[in-house]
């Protein structure tokens, strides 16, 4: 099945160009034809994932060469294929949601006209995602990395005829870009130094190069990563994507795309090992960005809007996990694993839930939804424990591990980063507690109008084996360190870590606070009335509302003076550069109306000047001659 | 007394046919201006040829005399044909060479 | 060598006529002392040992180009004077002080050349001339005749007054006429017959007066006519003369 | 008679006969489109026989006298970077010409459109094979007359001034070039082969400043062509008022003679020169990466747009050559290629939505998506090239060159690669207003893309990625010619 890794990448491709080829005359089949292209590549992961499990840990990981992509004079970099434990876990990830995704699509989108098109996109993102992860040179992942970019914006602005929907499928692609800028400034430093950017020259290389070098290698990956992953201060554009459909927001804004700085970070361990600065930068991006977003989670009212929160929060344990060293890098994946199920998991219930309520986000429009939604209330209720890390669910062994890993270390960073994660916990278990009581639990508050039904099952299966999936993964895979041992032979290890504080003890915080971040909830928004209009807010409130003022810090830094100064351009280069042009002509039309004045048309000054000029040339040669 | 003087002579007299064109508004008297540099100049082909004794000077002066002839009935044809045309022949007016 | 008499001779001749170019306000003055010029380089031609080169500048210049130039100055109007006051501005300073510094400028040069004098020149007597001219040069003197004929066939087409209007036949003259409202009929002439056949008397109509229309103009305004009624009375008395008798057959 | 002066003559006469001969005015489109294809055929076949193994050595090279008493030679040859711009010259102009195929206007016109054409499509093909630097410089101008008619005879209501104003940059680069070229052939062999590039290669100069003030003059020249700021602002105005076709091939292929003179010229003939200046070619090349991008951000008319996105590309390719490493120059060579590819479909593509609507301003357009939603898509591929996406060859000419440029002149590459981050902006901001929001009434009845213009642009986008994922087919032609141009300089460095 190794040998045929490329069919990962070329099967849903080709499903993406015949879907966009085809026309309408696929409308009655693309769907179709895009669930059983994202199946194949499934069966073709879970093929090539036991196929690795029946060798040897040590030869698991294989280079597969294509053919030669670019050569240019010293940049030489072949398309080829690293199948290694790393990136066999994301194929499964990709592959797997995605299918599942896929399948509920189907339902989801049936009565839009251009579901054909919404499939082929989907497509897409399978591909260049799957070649995000399956490069072997960083090259090549950027190609997977701007596909990834160009599938989320074409699904950000899938309904663009809504201007908003349009922003913010650009702001998205812009923020991206801002982010891919760092990529290739990393990549260009990589050609420098190591006169080459596949991974195996780089990472093999990386012990040789000095440490600025590696430094500055690092800080420009961070960048790329924050930008794909919604880290600080890169993290905008996460809630505006949410204007796509929900499936999308499921796939590819919380369970994949989001998810590759991490990848990004982990699979370049050998160069953040060698550099402690770019490391601890990344912690810090972590921890700030877990934090932000756990805030904003906790004052926002439309439910998408809050999962992506939860999603930058999320990703920020796995970037603070990433900054802590090759252990880490484990349990950053792992929490990766478990998040994209359970993150899916809870999409895909919310999209059930504005299935059912006409498309309907304000959460203070829910309420006891229970009832009506039973498997939904069951499946989203089970994601909802995973992320609370409620044992023995999946973000137990995840997110725990992280938090007992953040007080791993000396000096004051333990601290700062444990404590981080653990009021992180507690926050969390908070607004996620308050995301599900006010849309199952409380008082309903809906309109007549609206019908709360169950959505058929070609939604509810796919949310119930992610259900499943976000119950039991964790267990299954922390099991006799069965994830820890599966990838140790890539991310390298880092031996025993010994928290600050002992280990029991962290747990037992952990679930106090979470504990306390759910009574907080259900005492508000369970027991309590929730009013249907937003009560005016606090400063905090306001400001958690308004994505920390993470959109108005953009426009005051970026925005109004970028706005500002490509105007003075258009201005200066039409006034200025053209106009000195013109002014120019200017001057050389007035010295020939000066000039001009010689030219009376008076023949005896004309022949007065022959004389004269006649003289002083002869005056020169006789003086001078 | 050397023949030079007779070239002396003759930077005067195209000396004072020069400032006759530049002086002049009537065309008559500038075009007789003009003649009057050439018979200049033929003096000092003639002298020149006297002073190194061969004869070369005197037939180039014979041939500037041809030239001049043609000249001067081409230029008074010209004259009399402005003079029809603008009922003036004076040189100030014809500024159509004005840029 | 030239005696010094001569060549002062020649430069009074010369350079004081000249100067009338610049002071003089007939134009036929000046071409007149041109003409003086021409002559006094002529006679310099002679003294420089070219003789039939001073012929043909007397031929030439004097006796052909100056009167040209007379010719047309008769043609464009003979009792202009030219007004010698400058229009352009600074035109006189800078051309009086061009030309001197042109004739300074000319005469420093000569002055610095180390010239010498061949005592034994070529005269140009007219057989020198011509072998030279018919000979080694027989090409160039062929050109100038194009010249010549080129130049005297420009004249010809630019003094050359186009005809504007094709030329009216009689016919077209007299329907023109008619058409203005002129009397198709001839005029009486003047003079009474047998009377006074003089053109200073009009006709008489049959009724004895004076047709005046028909006596010229000119010596009408001139008051060199006399009055045709003085006739009449002469007339009318014949007349009852002749009527009476007629009366009385 | 050789394959190069065949591909030279064959458009030039066709062009003259259609300007002149009446009867063939009825059928100028047929007989223009016939002969730009027997011009594609006869380049196929050159570059068929053109071995790649020699892309670094002059191939079907010609040398007559011409003029052997001032030494200019009829003298022509490609190499690898000449003759992919050769290719790239008679793809474009049949594509043009299928583009404006129903434009209404009258026959003469007509002729006199597709004339000139083709007498610009000689002159171009001229220019990349010429090996002589006075044949080079002849061409180089002669191409302004007939660019200047089909700036100032077809086109919108300012062509008038467009058109002088283009001719008054072009010559007052052209005459300070003249300057040079006659110093230089002081400074060369003299001899009845002057002129030969290859005669003035390696001179050795008398003094620095000499060679300096060559070089200069040769660089303003093609500066101007290019166009970097700040001598570009020629290029936007003639964008705004040419017909479409006319801007095709004036950004997509002769805007390219700009950087091709100063790779095959400038850089070749005075690689001291070249080395001294580079430090302020870069600050130069790099402000006009950025500046042309915040530019074009700030336009509302879609060809100024495109013109200025032209002129940030310009600046990358010249930051390219002057970085001097292979890795760069290979790459802004391949740039001039996909850059002309890119750009000509995106102004063909704004040229039939003006087409369809009469104006190129974005504040008409908008939710065109829903209505056309083939034209939408084909115009966001075309401009996710033109923002270089990976798997498009810009993308992959643009990386070489950051990448590469990086050893020479680290902010230099930093700074251009933010030019990235701005084309995302333009490109999409540009999409944004034309293709999505809600439909105005006007838009409603625009027609999707016809047979015809598929047919055009489709090929350009297939190429585009087909150099994007197989880039060898076109960099391979470059490598030898860089590697070379990559050693005089570090010889001349030494």
């Amino acid at each position: 099945m190794l040998s045929v890794t490329w069919l990962l990448i070329a099967v849903p491709l080709a499903s993406f160009l015949v879907l966009m080829l085809a026309g309408r005359r696929a409308d009655a089949w693309g769907h179709w034809l895009g669930v059983a292209a994202s199946s194949v590549v499934a069966l073709i992961g879970i093929g090539a994932f036991f196929q690795m499990l029946g060798r040897d840990a040590e030869s698991r990981s294989e280079s597969v060469r294509l053919f030669t992509w670019i050569s240019g004079g010293d940049l030489q970099v072949d398309a080829g294929l690293l199948v290694d434990q790393l990136s066999l876990t994301f194929v499964l990830l990709v592959t797997i949601v995605g299918a599942l995704i896929h399948v509920y699509s189907v339902a989801y989108m049936e009565n839009d006209p251009r579901r054909r098109m919404f499939f082929a996109y989907l497509n897409l993102f399978i591909a260049a995602m799957l070649l995000l992860v399956l490069a072997d040179s960083y090259l090549l992942l950027f190609v997977g990395w701007e596909g990834v970019g160009l599938a989320s914006y074409l699904l950000i602005g899938f309904w663009n005829h809504k201007p908003e929907n349009a922003t913010a499928a650009n702001k998205a692609f812009v923020v991206n870009r801002t982010g891919d800028f760092g990529l290739i400034v990393a990549m260009a430093i990589m050609f420098t130094q190591f006169g080459s950017v596949s991974f195996a020259d780089v990472l093999g290389g990386a012990d040789g190069a000095s440490t600025a070098v590696l430094t500055a290698i690092g800080l420009t990956l961070l960048l790329a990563a924050t930008g794909k992953s919604a880290q600080f201060p890169l993290q905008s554009w996460l809630g505006d994507a949410m204007a796509g459909p929900t499936p999308v927001s499921a796939l590819i804004h919380a369970a994949t795309m989001v998810t590759a700085g991490v990848y990004l970070v982990v699979r370049s361990g050998a160069i953040y090992e060698a550099t402690d600065d770019a490391r601890l930068v990344v912690a810090i991006v972590g921890a700030i960005t877990l934090i932000l977003g756990a805030i904003i989670g906790s004052a926002k009212d439309d439910i998408k809007k809050v999962l992506a929160a939860s999603t930058m929060s999320q990703i920020g344990y796995m970037m603070l996990a990433a900054g802590l060293g090759p252990i880490g890098y484990i349990f950053a994946i792992f929490h990766l694993v478990t998040n994209g199920f359970f993150k899916a998991g809870m999409f895909l219930g919310a999209g059930s839930v504005m299935h059912a309520m006409k498309d309907q986000v304000d959460m203070r429009r829910f309420g006891a939804l229970r009832t009506a939604m039973v498997t939904t209330w069951i499946t989203f209720g089970l994601g909802w424990l995973a992320i609370l890390g409620v044992p023995p669910l999946s973000g137990f062994w995840s997110k725990d591990k992280i938090i007992e890993l953040a007080f791993v270390g000396e000096g004051w960073q333990p601290w700062v980063f444990g404590l981080t994660a653990l009021i992180g916990a507690g926050i969390t278990a908070f607004y996620m507690s308050r995301l599900f009581f006010m849309t199952f639990h409380g008082k309903a508050r809906w309109t007549d109008e609206q019908h709360p039904h169950e959505s058929p099952l070609l939604m509810t299966v796919p949310m119930m084996v992610l259900a499943v999936g976000s119950a039991f993964l964790g267990l299954f895979l922390a099991a006799g360190n069965r994830f820890q041992n599966w990838l140790e032979p890539v991310t390298g290890t880092s031996g025993e870590l010994e928290p600050v504080l002992a280990v029991p003890v962290l747990i037992t915080l952990t679930l106090a606070l979470v504990a306390a971040g759910v009574a907080l909830a259900y005492w508000m928004y369970w027991r309590n009335d929730v009013p249907t209009e937003a009560p005016p807010p606090s400063l905090a409130v306001l400001a958690a509302r308004n994505d920390m003022f993470q959109d108005s810090v953009n426009r005051a830094v970026f925005q109004i003076p970028g706005t500002h100064l490509t105007r003075t351009l258009v201005y200066a280069d039409a006034a200025l550069v053209d106009g000195a042009v013109n002014k120019q002509a200017t001057g050389i039309a007035a010295f020939g109306e000066a000039s001009r004045r010689f030219q009376s048309g008076k023949v005896r000054s004309y022949a007065l000047l022959m004389l004269l000029g006649f003289l002083v040339l002869a005056s020169i040669i006789v003086v001078g001659g | 007394m050397s023949p030079v003087n007779f070239v002396y002579l003759a930077a005067v007299l195209f000396a004072i046919g020069a400032a006759t064109v530049l002086l002049r508004r009537n065309a008559i008297m500038a075009f007789m201006g003009v003649e009057l540099m050439l018979n200049a100049a033929n003096l000092t082909l003639v002298a020149f040829s006297r002073m190194v004794g061969g004869i070369e000077g005197q037939i180039m002066a014979f041939f500037v005399m041809v030239v001049a002839a043609a000249e001067v009935v081409v230029g008074l044809a010209i004259i009399i044909a402005v003079s029809r045309a603008r009922q003036s022949i004076s040189l100030d007016e014809p500024s159509e060479l004005k840029g | 060598m030239v005696s010094p008499l001569l060549f002062w001779f020649v430069a009074f001749v010369t350079v004081i006529p000249a100067l009338s170019l610049l002071f003089a306000r007939k134009p036929v003055h000046v071409a007149a002392a041109v003409v003086l010029v021409m002559v006094g380089l002529a006679v310099a031609y002679v003294a420089l040992e070219a003789p039939f080169l001073g012929a043909v500048q007397i031929i030439v210049y004097t006796g052909a180009v100056m009167m040209l130039f007379l010719f047309v100055l008769m043609l464009v109007g003979v009792d202009k004077t030219e007004s010698l006051k400058e229009t352009i501005t600074g035109q006189r300073w800078v051309a009086l002080t061009l030309a001197v510094g042109l004739g300074a400028l000319v005469i420093s040069v000569v002055s610095r050349l180390p010239l010498s004098v061949n005592e034994q020149p070529v005269v140009g007597e007219p057989a020198e001339v011509a072998s030279w001219l018919f000979g080694d040069y027989v090409l160039v003197v062929e050109v100038l005749g194009f010249v010549l004929i080129s130049a005297a066939l420009g004249a010809l087409v630019l003094t050359h007054v186009p005809r504007l209007y094709p030329k009216r036949t009689q016919a077209e003259v007299h329907a023109a006429r008619i058409a203005a409202g002129a009397n198709p009929v001839n005029q009486a002439f003047p003079g009474v017959y047998a009377r006074h056949n003089a053109l200073d008397a009009p006709a008489l109509d049959p009724e004895g007066n004076p047709i005046e229309s028909s006596v010229s103009r000119v010596l009408k305004v001139r008051g060199q006519t006399i009055d045709g009624s003085e006739f009449k009375g002469d007339t009318q008395a014949r007349r009852r003369e002749l009527g009476a008798k007629e009366d009385d057959q | 008679m050789d394959i190069l002066t065949i591909l030279i003559a064959v458009p030039a006469v066709a062009g003259v006969v259609l300007l002149t001969v009446r009867p063939l005015r009825a059928y100028a489109r047929q007989f223009a489109l016939g002969v730009a294809a027997i011009e594609l055929i006869l380049a196929v076949g050159m570059l068929m026989a053109f071995d790649r193994s020699a892309a670094g050595t002059i191939q079907f090279s010609q040398i007559d006298s011409w003029i052997p008493q001032i030494g200019a030679s009829w003298a022509v040859g490609v190499n690898g970077i000449g003759l992919s711009l050769i290719m790239l010259a008679v793809v474009l102009t049949p594509l043009t010409m299928l583009a404006g195929w129903n434009e209404d206007e009258s026959e003469s016109r007509r002729a006199q459109y597709y004339g000139l054409m083709l007498l610009t499509l000689a002159f171009t093909v001229g220019i990349f094979a010429a090996r002589d630097v006075f044949l080079f410089y002849v061409l180089f101008e002669a191409m302004l007359v007939p660019l200047y008619f089909l700036i100032g005879s077809f086109g919108g209501e300012q062509r008038r001034y467009a058109a002088v104003k283009f001719l008054i940059y072009a010559l007052l680069g052209g005459l300070i070039m003249l300057v040079a070229v006659i110093a230089l052939y002081f400074a060369g062999p003299g001899g009845e082969q002057a002129f030969l590039t290859a005669n003035l290669t390696g001179l050795t100069y008398d003094a620095p400043w000499i060679e300096n003030l060559l070089f200069l003059g040769f660089f303003i020249a093609f500066a101007i062509k290019a166009p970097i700021v700040p001598v570009h602002t020629w290029l936007p105005s003639v964008v705004e008022t040419a017909r479409a076709g006319t801007t095709v091939l004036l950004v997509a292929v002769l805007d390219k003679v700009g950087i091709f003179g100063m790779l095959t010229l400038v850089v070749t003939l005075f690689p001291g020169a070249s080395t001294r200046a580079a430090p302020v070619i870069i600050v130069f090349a790099v402000f006009t990466a950025i500046y042309g991008a915040l530019v074009a951000i700030g336009q509302d008319n879609m060809y100024r747009l495109v013109g200025f996105a032209s002129v940030s590309h310009s600046g990358v390719m010249v930051l390219g050559i002057f970085a001097f490493t292979r890795t760069a120059i290979e790459g802004a060579t391949f740039y001039m290629l996909s850059s002309g590819l890119s750009a000509g479909a995106l102004f063909l593509l704004i040229g039939f939505l003006v087409k369809r609507h009469g104006t190129a301003s974005v504040r008409v357009y908008g939710g065109l998506q829903r209505v056309v939603p083939v034209f939408a898509g084909t115009f966001l591929i075309v401009g996710l090239t033109a923002l270089a996406l990976p798997g498009t060859s810009p993308f992959a000419s643009e990386i070489m060159v950051l990448i590469g440029s990086y050893e020479a002149t680290r902010w230099g590459a930093i700074v251009a690669t933010l030019s990235v981050i701005l084309a995302a902006l333009y490109v999409l901001l540009m999409y944004q207003k034309v293709f999505t929001g809600p439909t105005p009434q006007a838009m409603e009845p625009t027609t999707e893309l016809s047979l015809m213009e598929r047919v055009v642009i489709w090929p350009l986008i297939a190429a585009m990625l087909v150099l994007g994922f197989v880039p060898a087919l076109a960099v391979d032609y470059f490598k030898d010619p860089s590697a070379a141009i990559v050693v005089s300089v570090e010889e001349a460095g030494l």
